[in-house]
């Protein structure tokens, strides 16, 4: 059997490749689908961890958190397309009129 | 990369055949070297892309090939919503979005920011070296015995489990209803011209 | 105390009185034609159900002992009644001080009060969840409703732009937040006797207690968890968000926001570092580094604002620092005996509660003036549309002094009797140099307040300002800003009228 | 019997009420400043006619003249006000001689300010709003005075705190009133965290905060019997610590030094509010507070020397630098400022009531003189610059009769009210338990030698001289005209043009020098009368001493404490008279006949006062002056204490951290660029630091 440490280690190396993507890129959608790629690092780490415990906790989790990827998926393209409405763009970078 | 896809399709083909797997002893660390390996490269195209349509594309492999990774963790029904909700509904919606918004061909390249970059990857560096030097590798063995995890991931135990009022899970669960409620309520609100 | 299922519903019947009059609000609203067109149906049921469930929470807050509620996925007690309570009452004035600016700003809809009542449900699961992945629901139910609201004036830029940023960061810090919970479900088998992990805060307390030595996963797990839930406290260096969101948010959101948001955060934290006490060593040190830059990053970075929106952000970033004093208290780890130790717990927990509400009050406060001074169209942004405003509006320049006093901590107001108990819980517990510290950083803060002030009382109104006249006042707003500062007086000079909530919240077990 | 004590707190609060809520009452402008001119004064008179029966009914009756009564009628003064966690703490009112004492001051000395500032005020349109906060700090400063317990008397000294703040920027036209009042504020705020940290070691080592309690609970009846909650010996170095705490809040509150720099900019407020605030009665609230709690004081000698020390170095420097002042309300305030420290250096020796003699008396003879300043403000149409006074006395006998009478009892003329309590002080001074008598006593000679000084050379200044201005051609001063040290205070020229419509030049048809009207000046009578016969009735007979005992500590030091005075009692009399004497008429001389600039120059042939005439060798005198006394006196206390020491150090240091602050404020906010990806590096960097912080922590602990 593949070790639980194998799953783990594979789950760290994707959530921080999702959250150096949130810090390079600069389309929205981009960071938000780099934003889900932690979000699945995450779930791998419960399910290898629940078969480590042979617990069904660790896929409970992994479905609390699929709904709630789906919620913020749903409201967050949401405001991306209103705010393409109004500004015919998305570049985060543009989205500065507040600071300091 | 044409490699790895290749590779990842073998791996996708094998994965559905567990007694294979349970034949070979070394067949099964074989196969999650081929899966991590395709996740991460398809992870880190998502990164590199430029065309954002690429990137969710890759983002796709890299959720089927994490699906294929929970069959071998033995999280059947887990993989099996993996592939319908994330790879199937949310990439769609993904795609349509940035279908809808025309965004399938960027202005300019990116990204420009030299010192975010450095500093981001320096960061995820030691984010990532922090993580995994001892908390990750936290468990270097298995316990548990095949015969305990085989049930683990059938949609009875998960059903079982989740709608016991003697588990923890059924409230949750009933509160998960509401944040749907909310996403629902805030899509609308959001997307329609006028309310 | 394990409650049955329907023990369980009864003793969360605040929450679900928030719940289900958010949903007698949206199907009123989509289904009703008359209820839609007479705008001051869905305020007026709205702040209704929030007062059935204070009403609720304040009946059930003396009967609650530690209850453990749906097989331990909630934790009833009665901290989490005092904070329903508390949020009840933040929600109300919100609502209250919502109705006239929407109206104002053409924003006036029913899903509004839809969102505001779901995300209190939300802040009010978060303080009693005792299932981490419960908490991590509950975060997620009061962000997403947030995220809608804060982009509610879908046409202005700066509100989509604030729904944006907080959004992506919101979501951001939620990824941490799951994966902490995922590395604490690990790192908890070694500490849990049979090898198996759990992310039930109450197990976890009891097992820290009986054998307080964690794993680096776990560690790990705690360090992620903490940063999503300081994240939603906004504190240093997870508070570069609040100032951007706070100003381009519509006034009436950044008060709920302010306040709500932050409650809620406040309470998990406590709940997560409850919890943690038999592992204080390994957190304290970071807690307290945490409540330092808090409350000098928000002051010192408040000091040279010009808007009036981003001093309340600040400001309410250095509160938040102050109540991580008091999460630092909770530990007494400077105290001698176990006696003792116990004593700055309650004065720690009673002390946070007490803050808590009181923040609440003089946040919504604060922001309700700018609420009310708003006229048609047009947001006080700015320190320029405060200039002059004892003279054209006296009422709403005093109601800000007091707004403004309490949230210096002087007395006789609320803010100072919430700074005093933070104050002598951290003596308590033996911290003696995070007192001074807490009161050397309220001496910054005193000046960006008395700025305010200063505008309001010692100058003369500006032409080009935004509110030159008296506002045209809705009852609403009016009857809760004289609610909020009648209570941040009230409680100011008479705290003891408080001690039962505060006594409550001290039950709080000490693991 | 049920006690009315409460009578005296609530009835201020009522007159705010009232004051607060007169837009709504009275719709027309001259109604409602009617209404509140009558009840202003008379709820404040009302309480101290309160006091006085209190007083002769309740406390003189009662046993050992302590009781506590109820702060809400009908509670018991035992009732838990707070009992939240642990921490308690009661409500009541302590009515003891001290408190009474207080009580009396504040209202009544308040109260003749009150109907002062009817007259003062009436033309200002912002009347309601004045005695608004006017009536709101006597309430506070009953608070203070009269509250059971150490949290009271906090919430009455931070109340008193921000009631000043908003006098001292009532006037506002001038962007530097506000700047006093944030940096009066701001620097009580550093004293208030010295309270407030005393006052959680008090609770920590007795486990209240009441000053006295059933069966002996109290603070104080601990401390008298020097044990601590648990019944162990009180630890010297623990009180020494509580009272240095406690002194540090005194210290702000009260302009000693280094907390003075306030006190002076705090002049930018109205007269009245000068007057009552900034002389009568919130800055002796450091010395109250000191004598509350004298039965911790007397534990710890080293706190004590330390009050000592620095009420001997602000009443001295203080002084000096009233000596060249030329702004008639800043003299009064440095003079302010030593007085203060003449009330420390008497509780640094151990005689407590010497110095709440010197706060009654002062508050009698320094509401006089402010007051006094104010009508000749008034009667000048806002100038304050004394250069451009003179010759007043013929103009406005009545006013200048009134400042004569409060310039010869601050300077310690013999037999006048200034003159007994100084005495005291520097008797005790001489007996210095510390074994510093000499010193103390020749510092406090000089500095009264220098108040008698510079007190009339502002009488001189002010009254004598030939007028220096035109009379008829007035018109509200601008502050231009000041040094340029000064030109933040002109608060009260700005009065009569600005926001306020105080427009003295239309309603008095070209600005004549006019006698105030019957309203400022009986208040101004009462208080000469007061400062006359105060020092004389109270102090050789004693009754003052007897009255106060039962309120005060004695410091018992065994043999330490048997140290004879440096003169007999009547031998230091004739000194303090002398002293007195000397300084007046040094100034008499000095400024007798000034013409033109009121400042000694070289014309000194021109002089034709015969006294000054009859000193043969003038010439040299006045080199010797001019070159000494002038030129580095002078300049000394200019240029060094003044500019250096205050401005730059002092002040430098309060604006120095507020610019400090704003610069990092500056520099760090640029962080916050407004980008998505700058935030959310920083959420990264902040998750690192945390990881790595935690499990260096892990490390360090599993070793």
């Amino acid at each position: 059997m593949v070790p639980t440490s194998y799953y783990m280690i594979l789950s760290g190396i994707l959530f921080t490749i999702g959250v150096l993507g949130v810090l390079v890129k600069r389309n929205p959608i981009v960071i938000f689908m780099c934003i889900e790629l932690m979000l699945n690092a995450a779930n791998i780490a419960f399910v290898a961890l629940g078969r480590h415990f042979a617990q069904v906790n660790g896929q409970m989790y992994v479905i609390f958190a699929l709904a709630v990827a789906a919620a913020e998926v749903s409201v967050g393209l949401g405001i991306i397309v209103s705010i393409f409405r109004t500004r015919e763009s998305i570049n985060v970078d543009e989205m500065n009129l507040m600071k300091f | 990369m044409g490699n790895a896809l290749c590779r990842a399709a073998r791996g996708t083909c094998s994965a559905y055949i567990p007694g294979y797997l349970n034949a070979m002893p070394s067949a099964p660390i074989l196969v999650f070297f081929i899966l991590a390996a395709v996740a991460v490269i398809s992870a880190l195209m998502v990164v590199t892309n430029v065309n954002p349509v690429r990137s969710a594309l890759s983002l796709v492999v890299t959720f089927l090939s994490v699906a294929l990774l929970y069959i071998t963790l033995s999280a059947h029904f887990i993989a099996a919503v993996q592939i319908i909700v994330y790879a199937g509904a949310i990439m769609v919606l993904f795609l349509f979005v940035i279908m809808l918004l025309n965004l399938g061909a960027p202005a300019e390249a990116e990204p420009k920011n030299k010192a975010q970059s450095r500093a981001a990857l320096a960061l995820s560096a030691v984010f990532l070296t922090a993580l995994a030097l001892a908390p990750l590798v936290t468990f270097s063995t298995d316990a548990k015995s095949e015969a305990a995890i085989k049930n683990l991931g059938t949609v009875s135990t998960i059903g079982a489990s989740l709608y016991n009022p003697a588990l923890p899970w059924l409230f949750p669960f009933e509160a998960t209803s509401i944040l749907l409620l909310v996403a629902v309520v805030g899509a609308i609100v959001l997307a329609k011209r006028r309310i | 105390m394990i409650l049955s299922n329907g023990a369980s519903l009864a003793a969360i019947a605040p929450i679900l009185a928030v719940m289900i009059t958010g949903m007698i609000v949206l199907l009123g609203d989509s289904c009703l034609k008359l209820w839609r067109q007479a705008k001051w149906v869905s305020p007026t049921i709205s702040v209704l159900g929030l007062v059935v469930s204070a009403a609720l929470a304040c009946s059930l807050i003396g009967t609650s002992g530690q209850q453990l509620a749906f097989s331990g996925a909630l934790t009833a007690d009665a901290f989490s009644q005092a904070c329903n309570i508390i949020l009840a009452v933040i929600a109300a004035l919100a609502v209250m001080g919502s109705a006239t600016y929407l109206e104002n700003r053409g924003l006036q809809h029913g899903e509004y009060y839809v969102l505001v009542l779901f995300s209190t449900s939300g802040a009010m699961l978060m303080a009693a969840a005792s299932e981490l992945i419960v908490l991590f629901v509950a975060v997620e139910i009061l962000s997403v409703a947030l995220y809608v609201l804060a982009g509610y004036a879908r046409t202005e830029r700066k509100s989509e732009e604030a729904a944006l940023k907080y959004f992506l960061l919101g979501a951001f810090a939620g990824g941490f937040l799951l994966y902490g919970i995922a590395l604490i479900y690990g790192g908890s088998s070694s500490i849990v006797p049979g090898q198996v992990g759990t992310t039930n805060l109450r197990a976890l307390g009891i097992y820290l207690h009986q054998m307080p030595a964690p794993n680096q996963m776990f560690i790990a797990g705690t360090a992620l968890l903490m940063v999503g839930l300081a994240f939603k406290a906004a504190l240093v260096p997870f508070h570069m968000w609040t100032p951007d969101v706070y100003e381009g948010a519509p006034t009436s959101v950044t008060a709920f926001m302010a306040a709500a948001a932050k409650v809620g955060a406040f309470a998990a934290i406590l709940r997560v570092f409850n919890a943690f006490i038999p592992i204080s060593e390994y957190w304290l040190i970071i807690v307290q580094v945490l409540a330092v830059a808090t409350m000098f990053g928000g002051n010192i970075l408040a000091v040279v604002q010009d808007n009036v929106k981003r001093i309340l952000a600040y400001s309410s970033i250095a509160h938040a620092g102050y109540l991580m004093v008091g999460i630092s208290a909770l530990t007494g780890s400077g105290a001698a005996t176990d006696a003792l130790k116990a004593e700055a717990h309650s004065a720690a927990m009673g002390g946070i509660t007490f803050y808590l509400l009181a923040y609440g009050i003089m946040t919504m406060g604060a922001f309700g003036v700018l609420i009310w001074i708003s006229r048609r169209g047009r947001d006080v942004q700015t320190l320029n549309d405060l200039k002059g405003l004892v003279k054209t509006d006296p009422v709403a320049a005093y109601t800000m002094l007091i707004f403004m006093l309490s949230l210096g901590g002087i007395p006789p107001t609320m803010g100072f009797m919430g700074k005093w108990f933070l104050f002598y819980a951290t003596l308590q517990a033996g911290q003696l140099w995070l007192a001074v510290t807490l009161a050397l950083a309220s001496i910054i803060s005193i000046y960006y307040y008395l700025r305010v002030v200063w505008v309001m009382c010692f100058t003369e109104p500006d032409e080009n300002a935004v509110a030159p006249g008296r506002a045209v006042a809705s009852g609403g707003v009016v009857v809760s800003l004289i609610a909020s500062a009648a209570a941040t007086l009230l409680f100011g000079v008479a705290p003891g009228l408080l001690h039962s909530l505060m006594d409550a919240a001290s039950t709080v077990l000490r693991p | 019997m049920p006690s009315y004590a409460w009578l005296i707190v609530w009835l201020p609060l009522l007159g705010f009420l009232h004051n607060a809520f007169a837009g709504y009452l009275y719709k027309d402008l001259a109604a409602r400043k009617k209404a509140v001119s009558y009840i202003a004064p008379g709820v404040v008179l009302a309480a101290f006619v309160v006091t006085l029966a209190v007083l002769k009914n309740e406390v003189l009756t009662a046993a050992d003249h302590r009781v506590i009564v109820p702060l809400i009628p009908g509670l018991s003064p035992e009732t838990p006000w707070i009992n939240i966690a642990g921490f308690k703490a009661n409500f009541g009112l302590l009515l003891d001689p001290l408190s009474m004492l207080m009580a009396m001051v504040v209202t009544g000395i308040g109260g003749l300010i009150h109907i002062y500032a009817t007259g003062y005020m009436a033309e200002d349109r912002e009347q309601p709003r004045f005695f608004t906060y006017f009536n709101l700090f006597i309430f506070m400063m009953l608070l203070l005075v009269l509250g059971s317990n150490f949290l009271m008397m906090f919430v009455g000294w931070e109340g008193v705190g921000s009631c000043s703040y908003l006098l001292i920027s009532f006037w506002y036209t001038d962007e530097n009133n506000a700047k006093a009042g944030n940096k009066a504020f701001i620097v009580n705020r550093v004293g208030d965290l010295g309270f407030a940290l005393g006052m959680m070691a008090i609770w920590s080592v007795f486990g209240t905060l009441s000053y006295f309690g059933e069966k002996g609970t109290g603070v104080m009846q601990m401390a008298a019997r020097h044990v601590d909650l648990l019944g162990n010996p009180l630890n010297i170095g623990v009180v020494t610590l509580i009272c240095s705490l406690l002194f540090v809040g005194a210290m702000g509150k009260s302009a000693q030094i280094p907390l003075w720099v306030w006190l002076p900019d705090a002049m930018a407020g109205p007269t009245p509010v000068s007057a009552l605030i900034h002389a009568a009665t919130m800055v002796t609230a450091g010395v109250v507070m000191l004598t509350r709690c004298s039965w911790l004081f007397v534990q710890a000698p080293g706190a004590l020397q330390l009050v000592g020390w620095i009420g001997l170095a602000t009443a001295f420097v203080g002084a000096t630098i009233g000596l060249v002042q030329s702004d008639i309300k800043r003299v009064l305030a440095f003079s302010t400022v030593s007085q203060l420290g003449y009330m420390f250096l008497a509780c640094g020796v151990g005689n407590f009531t010497a110095g709440m003699f010197h706060v009654l008396t002062h508050a009698c003879f320094k509401a006089l003189l402010f007051l006094g300043s104010g009508a000749v403000i008034h009667s000048m149409h806002g100038e304050q610059d004394m250069r451009k006074m003179g010759g007043l006395k013929k103009l406005i006998p009545r006013t200048w009769f009134v400042m004569f009478i409060g310039t010869y009892a601050i300077a310690g003329f013999p037999f006048l009210s200034g003159f007994f309590s100084k005495d005291e002080i520097l008797g005790s001074a001489s007996a210095s338990p510390w074994g510093n008598g000499v010193l103390l006593y020749g510092v406090g000679l000089l500095t009264a030698f220098m108040t008698a000084f510079y007190m009339n050379r502002l009488m001189h200044k002010t009254f004598y001289t030939d007028a220096r201005f035109v009379d008829g051609e007035l018109h509200a001063h601008h502050h231009s005209n000041f040094d340029e040290h000064e030109d933040a205070h002109g608060a009260d020229a700005h009065a009569h043009e600005g926001a306020n419509d105080h427009g003295h030049g239309d309603a008095h048809g070209g600005g004549t020098v006019h006698e105030s009207p019957p309203s400022m000046m009986i208040p101004l009578y009462v208080l000469a009368v007061l400062s006359v016969l105060v020092g004389i009735v109270l102090g050789p007979t004693k009754i003052f001493e007897h009255f106060l005992e039962p309120s005060v500590a004695r410091l018992d030091l065994g043999p330490l404490a048997e140290v004879t005075p440096l003169v007999p009692e009547i031998v230091g009399w004739v000194i303090s008279g002398a002293i007195a004497i000397g300084g007046l008429t040094l100034a008499a001389m000095l400024y007798g006949s000034r013409k033109q600039t009121g400042e000694l120059t070289t014309e000194a042939s021109k002089v034709k006062n015969p006294l000054y005439a009859f000193l043969a060798n003038k010439w040299c005198f006045d080199l010797v002056y001019n070159k000494v006394f002038i030129t580095i006196g002078g300049k000394f206390a200019d240029r060094v204490l003044w500019k250096y020491v205050d401005v730059r150090l002092i002040d430098g240091a309060v604006n120095g951290v507020a610019n400090a602050v704003g610069k990092i404020s500056g520099t760090i906010r640029k962080v916050q660029t407004g980008y998505v990806r700058n935030y959310a590096l920083g959420i990264l960097f902040g998750v690192v630091a945390l990881l790595v912080g935690l499990l260096a922590q892990w490390t360090t602990l599993n070793r």
